[in-house]
């Protein structure tokens, strides 16, 4: 299966460059610890911001990581051969976004339980911020690859990704938190996780299709 | 008489007939502006609730409407362009952006000031508000990847994508903000509805942003027919006009 | 059979070439030529596929290579002037990996033998990072060997190869030739290839 | 009629500030989107009567 070796090729990648996911990370955790220092630790108000500030650390620490996405398999050449490949060129991407998935999502997942006893979250919402992310950070990596696609070998293309894509991951954002909220407010979460569910399969069809389309213009 | 339209969809052309459009749809533009500003400001009476300060709905809603619809259109000729290669289709979605930028940066600009008497404050994340704030967002986006792309080939192509992505998200993201907004505020005064809106009010209201839609499309000829020459200055057609000295 | 038939290209606005018109039957080799700027690159990237011709049209088989996108890609391996290697993953692992986006899997063994007729034997598990300029080209050319397309699309195929790659190269291009394959080439270098029949087209 | 006199036009029964200061940000918004095409497109018929003049002098010789 073409989608196995293209997993499997991104994974040995990022073992032997384990500098790139330490960085995406430690950017995860640091951002995530800067906010006590800045708005004071006062626990209950720390408590409330928790959903917030941990979604959107994890927005950007997935952002930091996008443009090597292409960018380093363009400058070597090997994007011109996935883009000559036989096999579906959206197959291909969704296998690249799935290994981008698992190399800097999965590790944001993992740590998010952990910064959010730091705010003091009640272990249930520990449980809901953990199950948002692992359905939400799939999304982030695969818009991002549209923004990463499109601004290939581009002057400011890391600059520009932000742009391009930050707007776009506002729906995410906003039912990520929103869940861990309603539940520490006592309220249903079911409808935020089965929208994050809806977006997650939408983004699964859409998105491969529309890096493949944009790859293509952006080796034209 | 019968016009063979499909001769004008060639941007040389397009380029003359647009010349030839420009002056009607800014005169329409012009009147319907003055007719407009008339009935708003000397036929609508005042508001009972809000006083005079709703007068600000004369250019608020058009420009509101406006920003939407002008993604939605820009969004539509970028994705023809990209579907059937048309250069001129393309060039229409980079020349509608700016414009619709700007109405997106007015109805924001209106919004904080009909807020602040009305609210008390500058900004209130109101989901209108926000849903223009994300607007302005992609708006600004398509801009600079295009404006980022030196090969016009590639700038159309892959702002048609970005432009496309982003009329998908647009309801998801308006829906999403609209939830959210009922999660964290309760219902506050919301702009657009004036609850007992007087037909001079209404009418007025749309006097302007039929003005808005006239001064847009002449706004945006202007643009293309600027964007044609510097795109298509090393044809044939264009070397004939400079000869003529016809460029205008 | 690969036709080109009134291929024009611009970059900006300048206009590289333009009414090109080939045709290349089974058994034929296609050496291009030209100056460095004329477009050498250019044409052999819209002949695979990766860009579209200002004007004109490619047909494989007597139809348009944008409409049969990864039908043609199935039948054609293209070797660009950047090596296609990670410099992070071994030999071994390039050959197998490009091999199998290409649409052939293949075995350990299988990529063994094909980098030790292109003189890399032994080298199998050293991470690319660490060859020279031409042991990197061969390990992009090893593809050659491992992949059953009939058309190749090669630029500058030779540059950075010393005398006996060379020669190695020459034979494996003989070798399809006779076997009813198909090359477009671009080299600098003047070397004789024996072929069926052989266009040559020159870019101003 | 709304107002008795032209102060009381513009003082928009004490929210002037924000009517005017409305519909001036949207006039200077459009005077200079149209100011900035014209612009572009001086430019552009700079530049070509540039590229003609050149052509002519060329064509005399």
């Amino acid at each position: 299966m073409i989608i196995m070796w293209i997993i499997k090729r991104d994974l040995l990648l990022a073992i032997r460059r384990q500098s790139d996911v330490l960085t995406t990370l430690f950017f995860f955790v640091i951002v995530v610890s800067l906010f006590p220092l800045s708005v004071g630790p006062e626990m209950n108000m720390l408590r409330a911001m928790a959903p917030g500030v941990v979604w959107v650390a994890a927005l950007l620490a997935s952002m930091l990581s996008l443009n090597r996405m292409f960018s380093n398999d363009y400058m070597d050449g090997t994007l011109e051969q996935m883009l000559l490949s036989p096999q579906s060129l959206s197959l291909l991407v969704l296998g690249k976004a799935f290994a981008h998935w698992l190399v800097t999502g999965i590790p944001l997942v993992i740590m998010a339980p952990i910064l959010g006893i730091q705010y003091d979250l009640p272990a249930e919402a520990l449980v809901v911020l953990t199950l948002t992310l692992l359905l939400g950070t799939p999304v982030l990596s695969l818009i991002g690859a549209i923004g990463a696609a499109l601004t290939l070998g581009l002057r400011g293309g890391s600059v520009l990704i932000s742009l391009l894509v930050l707007p776009l991951y506002i729906p995410v954002l906003i039912f990520g938190a929103g869940a861990v909220e309603a539940n520490m407010a006592g309220i249903g979460f079911d409808a935020h996780l089965s929208l994050l569910g809806a977006f997650l399969l939408a983004s699964l069809a859409l998105a491969p299709w529309a890096t493949a389309s944009s790859l293509r213009v952006s080796l034209e | 008489m019968t016009i063979n339209w499909f001769k004008y969809s060639s941007p040389a052309s397009f380029y003359s007939l647009a010349g030839k459009m420009i002056p009607i749809f800014a005169f329409a533009a012009v009147i319907s502006l003055v007719a407009g500003l008339y009935v708003g400001f000397f036929v609508a009476p005042t508001d009972f609730q809000q006083g005079e300060a709703y007068r600000i709905i004369f250019i608020h809603v058009p420009a509101a409407w406006m920003s939407m619809f002008l993604y939605v259109v820009m969004a539509f000729w970028a994705g023809i362009g990209l579907a059937f290669n048309t250069r001129l289709s393309s060039m229409f979605a980079t020349a509608i952006a700016p414009t619709g930028a700007m109405f997106t940066f007015i109805a924001l600009w209106t919004g904080s000031l009909w807020g602040k008497p009305m609210w008390g404050t500058w900004w209130v994340w109101d989901a209108r508000l926000t849903s223009e704030l994300i607007l302005l967002f992609l708006y600004i986006g398509f801009m600079s990847l295009q404006a980022a792309i030196d090969d016009p080939r590639r700038a159309d192509k892959a702002g048609a994508i970005i432009a496309l992505v982003g009329v998908v998200n647009i309801p998801i993201i308006y829906f999403s903000v609209q939830w959210w907004n009922t999660l964290h505020q309760g219902a506050s005064v919301s702009i657009n509805q004036a609850p007992s809106m007087a037909s001079t009010m209404l009418l007025g209201m749309l006097i302007m942003v039929f003005a808005s839609w006239m001064y847009s499309i002449a706004i945006i000829l202007k643009r293309v027919r600027v964007i044609i020459i510097e795109r298509e200055s090393h044809t044939a057609w264009v070397a004939e006009l400079q000869k003529k000295d016809s460029i205008r | 059979m690969l036709q080109g038939i009134n291929l024009a290209c611009t970059r900006g606005d300048r206009e590289l070439f333009k009414d090109v018109n080939f045709s290349l039957g089974t058994g034929g080799l296609m050496q291009v030529r030209g100056p460095n700027g004329s477009g050498k690159t250019s044409l052999l990237r819209m002949l695979c596929g990766l860009s579209s011709p200002a004007a004109g049209e490619i047909l494989w088989c007597g139809e348009a290579i944008r409409v049969l996108n990864e039908d043609y890609f199935a039948a054609m391996t293209y070797i660009g002037h950047l090596s296609g290697t990670k410099d992070d993953l071994t030999v071994i692992e390039n050959l197998r990996i490009s091999s199998a986006l290409s649409g052939y899997e293949i075995s350990e063994d299988q990529a063994s033998e094909a980098l030790e007729n292109l003189g890399l034997g032994g080298r199998e598990r050293l991470l690319v990072r660490v060859l020279s300029q031409g042991q990197r080209r061969r390990v992009g050319l090893a593809r050659l060997l491992t992949c059953k397309t009939s058309l190749w699309i090669l630029d500058e195929p030779l540059v950075a190869l010393d005398a006996m790659a060379v020669k190695f190269i020459q034979g494996l291009l003989e070798r399809h030739l006779q076997q009813d394959g198909m090359v477009v080439m671009t080299t600098h270098q003047e070397i004789d290839i024996a072929a069926a029949s052989i266009v040559q087209l020159q870019l101003a | 009629m709304n107002w008795s006199s032209v102060s009381d036009f513009f003082a928009m029964g004490g929210y002037g500030l924000y009517v005017w200061g409305s519909y001036v940000v949207t006039l200077i918004c459009i005077v200079a989107e149209i100011w900035l095409i014209s612009n572009r497109r001086r430019t552009l018929e700079k530049q070509y009567s540039l590229i003609r003049n050149i052509n002519i002098r060329r064509d005399k010789k």
